[in-house]
């Protein structure tokens, strides 16, 4: 019963993040694209977490706990070195603006 | 289940390989090399399976490609900026 | 039955679709995030495929690494690439010719796959797994069964340093955007549990998944975010390069020596006596972990730092 | 006690699917960078946090209880010191909020003084 339940809360999730990956298509700033990025990355734990209860693999925790700890790498990555050149010329600013 | 995900990594491996071929743009280059690496991993690890257990030799294998695949991108980046990238150091760049 | 079908269809479509982007799509950005998420969802095949171990390692590499390394020569690169054309005049029939010959190696990639004998070396590796000192099947065939491949790629992966620090002085990074008080506070919040949860997963590895390359990778991902916030000078300082490089090549040391003991006490080359087996496979995990996380570090600093 | 303790954790892991559910939303839906982050947080701190402690109540040891809590305290961390990162850096890009006198971000309000 429970198994059916968690696998079909994982298949939700899976679906639901599918949803939000539209946002890296469509922009329009490079953050929506790194939000959606994030949401999926969020989804990815807990269908990993939904997954490891499910079929009883305790493995399944150490994943999600690696995803959960670099979570946080990807964001600060971007915004200290792919964000920057928009500080420095204004040209570059501006095209990110419609971008 | 395991044809299905060889199916899938067949595909996989098709699209990288058209990738890696057609671009100029040598980041996409790079990432071509990435999903074929990707591709060629899914396909060890799904040849592992079978009825008998799994096969731990092509996953100490696959382990093994990750790391090179990530050393492979390192490289390949470093080389890409250095060869394109403004580098933008506050004392030598206008 | 039918949601885990379900489940594998939902996957599948999301790989084709987000590795389509990744090559096809025409945003840059777009297409680097497009390969982080594929990354993510690969660790959920892997985990389908019942292999925690590479799950591990991709979660680890995949999300922590090579997104940090991607992300910042995006940032490094110019906005728009220049246009060049590729193809000359004459080399454009051929490209259909190319698009049939992937079309038929997928196909042919997918019959051999079909038709490989499927009992491989699981009985093998399960026989001889008291010998080797572990008691998990993979870091056992990693450490022990081949080392030698574990060895070498070790090798590589210093080569891949030696490559990348040979291209100039090491790159300096740019100001943010505007000051980021949150970063320092993330790095102090998190680089304990960094050097926790690596050192449980270089634990785990003798009879779990783990083991020293997910650890390494992890600790790696973790010297990512100092040298974000400048955190490590003394990787720059003069004083400091001679131990930097002895701690490089500190794994691939530890593994030649205890190659080379075993080629002196049993005869053979990379034979570990079995008493010995398990201190001496420690022993390369930790010299190996640490020399993975300086490596990922120094990839990322595009250069030779000091210099 | 089990079985209530069973029922009690599948309960809030239903409870927190919403949440994922209302992010992807909101994702897809709010019209610019703030307002689509104010959506995600929501899905990284409630829908994890309800899918881990459900999960927490129904496990095996104490160990792993802890483990599925670490898990959410991580995100916690890294869901909001992340938002504050990408929206400081937003603002300083030049990205205004929507306000109702300026309807969308999408487009450069001309009375901005960058515009010059």
């Amino acid at each position: 019963m429970t198994t059916t339940l968690y696998l079909a809360a994982a298949t939700l999730l899976l679906a639901n993040a599918g949803v939000g990956a539209w946002r890296i298509w469509r922009g329009p700033t490079s953050a929506d694209r790194m939000l959606a990025a994030e949401l999926i990355s969020t989804s990815a734990i807990a269908v990993l977490l939904l997954l490891g209860a499910a079929l009883e693999l305790p493995a399944l925790v150490d994943v999600a706990l690696l995803f959960a700890l670099l979570a946080a790498i990807a964001t600060a990555n971007f915004v200290t070195r792919t964000w920057t050149l928009l500080h420095e010329d204004r040209s570059a600013r501006e095209e990110a603006r419609r971008d | 289940m395991s044809a299905f995900y060889a199916l899938l990594a067949a595909v996989l491996c098709a699209m990288a390989l058209v990738g890696l071929f057609r671009f100029a743009d040598p980041l996409r280059r790079v990432l071509a090399l990435n999903v074929l690496a990707s591709a060629v991993f899914l396909l060890l690890v799904t040849l592992a399976q079978s009825a008998e257990g799994i096969d731990p030799v092509p996953h100490a294998m696959v382990l093994t490609g990750i790391v090179v695949a990530v050393s492979t991108t390192a490289a390949a980046l470093a080389l890409v900026v250095h060869g394109q990238g403004r580098h933008r150091d506050p004392g030598q760049s206008p | 039955m039918a949601l885990s079908w379900a489940f594998d269809l939902l996957l599948a479509v999301g790989l084709i679709w987000l590795a389509w982007q990744t090559l096809f799509g025409h945003h840059r950005f777009a297409a680097v995030v497009s390969f982080m998420v594929f990354g993510l969802l690969m660790a959920l095949v892997w985990v389908r495929l019942s292999a925690p171990d590479i799950a591990l390692a991709e979660a680890a590499i995949g999300a922590g690494v090579t997104g940090a390394l991607l992300l910042s020569a995006l940032g490094r690169l110019p906005r728009h690439p220049e246009p060049r054309h590729l193809l000359r005049p004459w080399q454009r029939p051929l490209q259909l010719q190319a698009l049939a010959a992937a079309g038929m190696l997928a196909v042919w990639l997918g019959w051999v796959a079909h038709r490989l004998p499927r009992p491989g070396l699981a009985r093998e590796v399960a026989s001889d797994l008291a010998a080797t000192g572990v008691a998990h099947e993979v870091t056992a065939v990693l450490l022990n069964l081949r080392g030698l491949d574990t060895l070498l790629e070790v090798a590589v992966m210093l080569t891949a340093v030696a490559l990348v620090w040979s291209l100039g002085p090491a790159l300096r990074s740019f100001a943010p955007a505007t000051a980021l008080p949150g970063l320092p506070a993330l790095t102090h919040l998190l680089h304990p549990l960094f050097l926790l949860v690596s050192a449980y997963l270089l634990w785990r590895g003798s009879h779990a998944p783990g083991g020293a390359f997910p650890a390494g990778a992890v600790l790696g991902a973790g010297g990512v975010l100092l040298l974000l916030t400048d955190s490590v000078p003394w990787m720059h300082r003069e004083r400091y390069q001679r131990r930097l490089r002895a701690l490089l090549a500190a794994g691939l040391m530890m593994f030649l020596a205890v190659a080379l003991g075993g080629l002196l006490i049993t005869g053979t080359f990379f034979a570990i006596p079995t008493p010995l087996a398990a201190p001496l496979i420690l022993a390369i995990e930790v010299a190996t972990a640490l020399s993975i996380a300086l490596m990922m570090m120094a990839f990322y600093l595009y250069g030779e730092p000091g210099r | 006690m089990t079985e209530l303790l069973a029922w009690f954790g599948s309960a809030l892991v239903l409870i927190g699917l919403p949440f994922f559910v209302a992010g992807s939303l909101g994702l897809v839906r709010f019209p610019d960078v703030y307002a689509r982050l104010h959506a995600l947080t929501k899905a990284d701190t409630l829908g994890l946090g309800l899918i881990c402690l459900g999960l927490a109540v129904q496990a095996g040891s104490l160990a792993a209880a802890l483990k599925y809590l670490l898990i959410w305290l991580l995100m916690l961390v890294a869901s909001s010191i992340g938002a504050t990162l990408i929206a400081a850096t937003a603002l300083a890009c030049g990205i205004t909020p929507r306000t109702p006198a300026a309807p969308t971000s999408e487009r450069p309000a001309p009375r901005r003084p960058t515009a010059r």
